[in-house]
């Protein structure tokens, strides 16, 4: 391997997004003494592009996918650093009139009754997923959604969002890109609370034997500063927008 | 490699068994982008032929800027028609962003000034060559116009597949104002699109192959139609 | 008998990138005469003639088109024709003429046949031979039935019998009261059928003479050498 | 609507208050589209020219296959780059995936069907003209397509500006090759992509217009030197 | 004393879409020699010399360009000129020789000189009076140094000086040992120039004969009719 080369770190859109990385990465390279290139795409792009070896190091959001590339071989060790959460956001006028302390299940199960309109990713992202899982937890299929209320955008979250503004529509989205998103139109957050909300982002190292030009002493290095408190306490102290975004995952 | 060849023979086999989806896509896909051609034609050439036959003020400066404007980005054409057709632009209440009219006109906008600005060029070149025999017979403009387009009809047909290749082409702006909506308006190239998010690398390569042997069919079929036309009229080859 | 004034030309000079082609030039041209146009080569003959036929606009001066003779056309020394047969570019000069599609067609057979040229109704006009196109020419532009014919070199390359119908032509225009303005290099020719010569040099008009007195007795030294062929 | 202009009206002070990002974003889009264009140019041409200029066999089919080709979607053009490029892929040794030599690969293999097909049109339609002149001197087939490209050299600009705007108003290919990285592939259509899904619509329209008034400011360019060039020489208005 | 075969056509026939063009043609052409190919309108005698210089090839038959005399050039009837100036039209055709630039510029200057055309050298050539254009493309042919020449009714448009320069330059010809052919309408020209009449109607030779024979006692009656100018 050629030591010169930079790590290529691919990271989902979000972590680049809310500015965590702005101030991750400079402290990443000053204390490893590694020049770090950043590229950022969705969850399913990093892990193919990953795969191909086109990374040295990913952070991504997706436990499940995660789990399935350390399985297959194509990861050699997975981290959980940090988390933050889904949320719930919809019109103001709030149709199937959502009450913020319910559950995230009796929530959707409003909007399946009241046949609201909901905007789904489709695009088996992490996201995507997430909310595959808590309309299995409320006992619903989609299916028995009329097609025009339940759309399918196999978009990113931004332009997802973009279409449930202009619905208006309901839509599950990350409080990172939330938070970051400019085009809040009359939508708001309605409810966040239960733990299937909860959404974990996880740093994992290539694996360097299927790829020669990888070094594993630098990833070793990368994911040790990861392990270290000094990472946990930058993300931590991360603000935006003066609110705390991601905790760290000890 | 061997790998994703593997894949890609499944995504193949996959797309060969053509299912209801894939060809509502497809369907879609050639009505928007045949229907935006058609339109962008019909305002693209006229102008054109005008801006190749006259000089009028600011005829200059108007072909300097359609010629820029080949340069503008899909991703700007859908924002623009996004803001006209979102419910907070002026044409909010037709209702009409998130539907295949609005990937329509979005990809009018954008394939007008390629027609326009190559359309002119060739009517141009023409134009001076005829010009001493339309003005002895003082022909009027619209007609000298409507005859330069029809004795280049040959030549612009590359224009037209220029345009349509960009329209079938185009993503951004389809992505914006249609939304890659299931069943409305996922097209091939939302689609292409979809599946690359998702890191399904040779699906999204498979279905780009398809969507390459429907331009080609396109040009086969304008490629025999031309041909068919020319020799039924035996008169067509020019010196 | 003097006939009425078609076409007046006062003080017309025209320039381009490179010089003057035209002087100052004063003329008029009277209804149903032949005049015709010589000069050597570059001499300004055919900028005459496109300037008269408004295909160009004079630098200065003036062209005044008389009521009743605005109706024009000229056949050019390289006639142009659309892509298309003989037959199709005939019927399209007619489309400017109100006529429905059969009697357009007929017009159009007719006028082929005058120049015994009906077998190429269906090819490709841009295929003929050089005599054929400047045949197709001519009837072209006869179709408009014109007040004024342009003819610049319209012999040039026609064979000695097309060229005599060409004339006979030209001679029975002053029945049609057709006014004729014709350039050429056929001295012979000039000597048939002009009733008026206007011998030109350098873009100056050295002289108009009716054409007895051209020949015979050239006023100009210019002249004389040319019609003796001793050009420079 | 009123708020939208509003909106317009803060980017476009963000635009004039230019800053060294923003230029380095610029400069990265003309760099990655004009060396593309020149890439493409020096094959799309002369492979245009001799299609206009020779009939073998399959030149028939090679036209129709690069007709189509224009309707070859820019993320495709990208996925093969990818597929290339990839460390996985043939060529992965050479490291270029993600950076800009990635991306240039990647636009030139999309315009060059561009160039080579309206390039095509426009040196046909005036190797008809020419045709007996080069065969009356004898003219060996390399010089005929030299000459060619110099006669139409006018009417070719207007097809190399159609290969720019379609290279510098892309992003489809450069997203997925280039990889939107600070400081390093974030080019104006990135740039825009990027400021699109973080709902900062206005921003991205905002850089859609820089991006226009660079595509206008090359065209005039172009147009100067042109009428310049005219000038000097004076000799080359058309009949 | 007879030359030696410089182009030999042996049963040499063209056809087009539209019908045959030449019919079975077998034919020499001597080094030095002028033949003139007379013949109306139609007849085939532009497709003719197209076939000898290789622009076009015979549906059926052989065409042989004997060696050392493979080096030909032609005067098209409508010249063909790139879009640059005079002068560069002219170097342009030079390009094909082993010749330095300054080189090239003065044996093109001296070749417009010889027409009385140096001035034109920085002018567009397609801007040119249709004689200059004649004129001009006789030059660009005369610096080939062609060991044919074709001439397709090169003094068409030129004025009675430039077609009395062109027939000298014929005459000369065979001190260059250069073989002519040449089509032209005009009778008297080719009684000046001719060696030889080639007379062609309706794609079939119907007459070869020397010049005095030809226009004295013509073999068919149809060459009788045409030098009578009776043609039809
Ligand atoms: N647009 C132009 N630019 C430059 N020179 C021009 C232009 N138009 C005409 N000329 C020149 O003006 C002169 C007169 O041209 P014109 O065509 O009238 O000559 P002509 O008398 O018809 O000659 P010919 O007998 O050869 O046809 C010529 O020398 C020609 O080269
Ligand atoms: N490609 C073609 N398609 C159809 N007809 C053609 C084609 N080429 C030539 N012809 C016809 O063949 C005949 C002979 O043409 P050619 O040009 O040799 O005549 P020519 O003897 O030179 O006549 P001119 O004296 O008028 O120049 C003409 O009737 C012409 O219309
Ligand atoms: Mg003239
Ligand atoms: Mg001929």
């Amino acid at each position: 391997y050629n030591n010169n080369r930079p790590i290529t770190l691919m990271a989902t859109t979000t972590t680049e997004d809310s500015g965590l990385l702005a101030v991750l990465i400079p402290q990443l390279e000053k204390d490893t003494g590694l020049k770090i290139q950043v590229v950022t795409f969705g969850t399913g792009k990093v892990l193919r592009s990953a795969k191909d070896g086109n990374a040295d190091i990913i952070l991504v959001h997706d436990p499940q996918s995660e789990k399935d590339f350390l399985s297959r071989g194509y990861a050699k060790e997975r981290l959980e650093v940090m988390r933050n959460d889904f949320v719930l956001v919809g019109p103001k006028s709030n149709p199937a009139m959502i009450n913020p302390d319910e559950t995230i299940t009796s929530a959707f199960d409003k909007i399946f009754e009241e046949n609201a309109v909901f905007v789904s990713r489709g695009d088996e992202s992490g996201t995507h997923k997430a909310e595959q899982r808590i309309w299995n937890a409320a006992g619903l299929n989609i299916n028995n959604f009329s097609q025009s209320n339940y759309i399918v955008t196999g978009a990113g979250m931004g332009r997802s969002l973009n279409i449930a503004v202009e619905k208006p529509a309901y839509i599950l989205t990350d409080r990172a890109t939330w938070l970051t998103f400019k085009n809040r139109g009359n939508l708001a957050i309605l409810n966040q609370n239960g733990k299937l909300l909860s959404n974990v982002y996880s740093v994992l190292s290539v694996n360097s034997q299927l790829h020669p030009h990888i070094s594993e002493e630098h990833q070793t290095r990368i994911m040790n500063w990861f392990k270290s408190e000094k990472s946990r306490s930058i993300i931590r102290d991360f603000k935006f927008f003066d609110q705390p975004l991601f905790e760290p995952i000890s | 490699m061997a790998e994703n060849s593997d894949y890609f023979v499944q995504s193949l086999y996959l797309i060969f068994s053509l299912n209801n989806d894939l060809m509502e896509i497809i369907g879609l896909s050639l009505y928007v982008s045949l229907t935006a051609l058609f339109l962008a034609t019909l305002v693209g050439l006229p102008i054109g032929a005008l801006l190749a036959t006259k000089k009028f003020p600011g005829s200059n400066i108007l072909n300097i800027v359609i010629n820029a404007f080949m340069g503008l980005p899909p991703v700007v054409a859908g924002l623009f028609v996004y803001m006209m057709l979102s419910r907070s632009g002026p044409l909010g209440i037709l209702g009409l962003l998130y539907t295949s009219e609005a990937m329509i006109i979005a990809q009018s906008i954008l394939i007008f000034p390629i027609l326009a600005a190559l359309s002119r060029q060739i009517v141009e070149d023409l134009n001076n060559e005829y010009d001493e025999l339309f003005r002895s017979l003082k022909i009027t403009a619209s007609r000298r116009i409507r005859t330069l387009l029809w004795e280049s009809r040959v030549s612009l047909l590359t224009v037209l597949l220029a345009g349509l290749g960009r329209a079938i082409a185009e993503v951004g702006a389809v992505m914006i104002v249609g939304g890659n909506i299931e069943h409305s308006t996922r097209t091939m190239t939302t689609s292409i699109q979809m599946e690359i998010s998702k890191g399904n690398l040779e699906l999204a390569m498979a279905l780009g192959i398809i969507l390459l042997f429907l331009a080609l069919s396109i040009n086969l079929m304008m490629h025999f139609v031309r041909n068919l036309h020319q020799k039924s009229q035996g008169t067509y080859r020019d010196e | 008998m003097n006939s009425e004034i078609a076409l007046s030309l006062s003080d017309v000079s025209f320039s381009h990138e490179k010089g003057k082609a035209l002087n100052e030039t004063t003329l008029d041209f009277r209804q149903g005469k032949t005049t015709v146009i010589l000069g050597p080569n570059g001499a300004g003959k055919s900028i005459l003639l496109k300037l008269c036929h408004g295909l160009i606009t004079p630098t200065s001066g003036n062209i005044i088109m008389h009521e009743g003779y605005s109706r024009s056309a000229m056949v050019f020394p390289k006639p142009i024709f659309l892509r298309r047969t003989v037959l199709q570019n005939m019927i399209y000069v007619l489309d400017t003429l109100d006529m429905d599609e059969p009697a357009k067609i007929a017009v159009a057979q007719q006028a082929l046949k005058k120049f015994a040229m009906e077998k190429f109704a269906d090819s490709p006009a841009r295929l003929l031979s050089s005599g054929e196109k400047q045949r197709l020419s001519l009837i072209r532009a006869l179709l408009l039935e014109p007040d004024i014919l342009y003819l610049d070199e319209p012999t040039a390359n026609l064979d000695p019998h097309a060229t005599r119908l060409l004339e006979n032509m030209v001679t029975e225009g002053h029945e049609n009261k057709t006014t004729i303005i014709m350039a050429t290099h056929d001295l012979m020719q000039a000597k048939r059928i002009a009733e008026r010569i206007i011998y030109i040099e350098n873009g100056s008009i050295m002289e108009i003479s009716n054409t007895v007195d051209f020949f015979n007795n050239p006023k100009t030294i210019q002249a004389k050498n040319f019609v003796e062929g001793k050009l420079y």
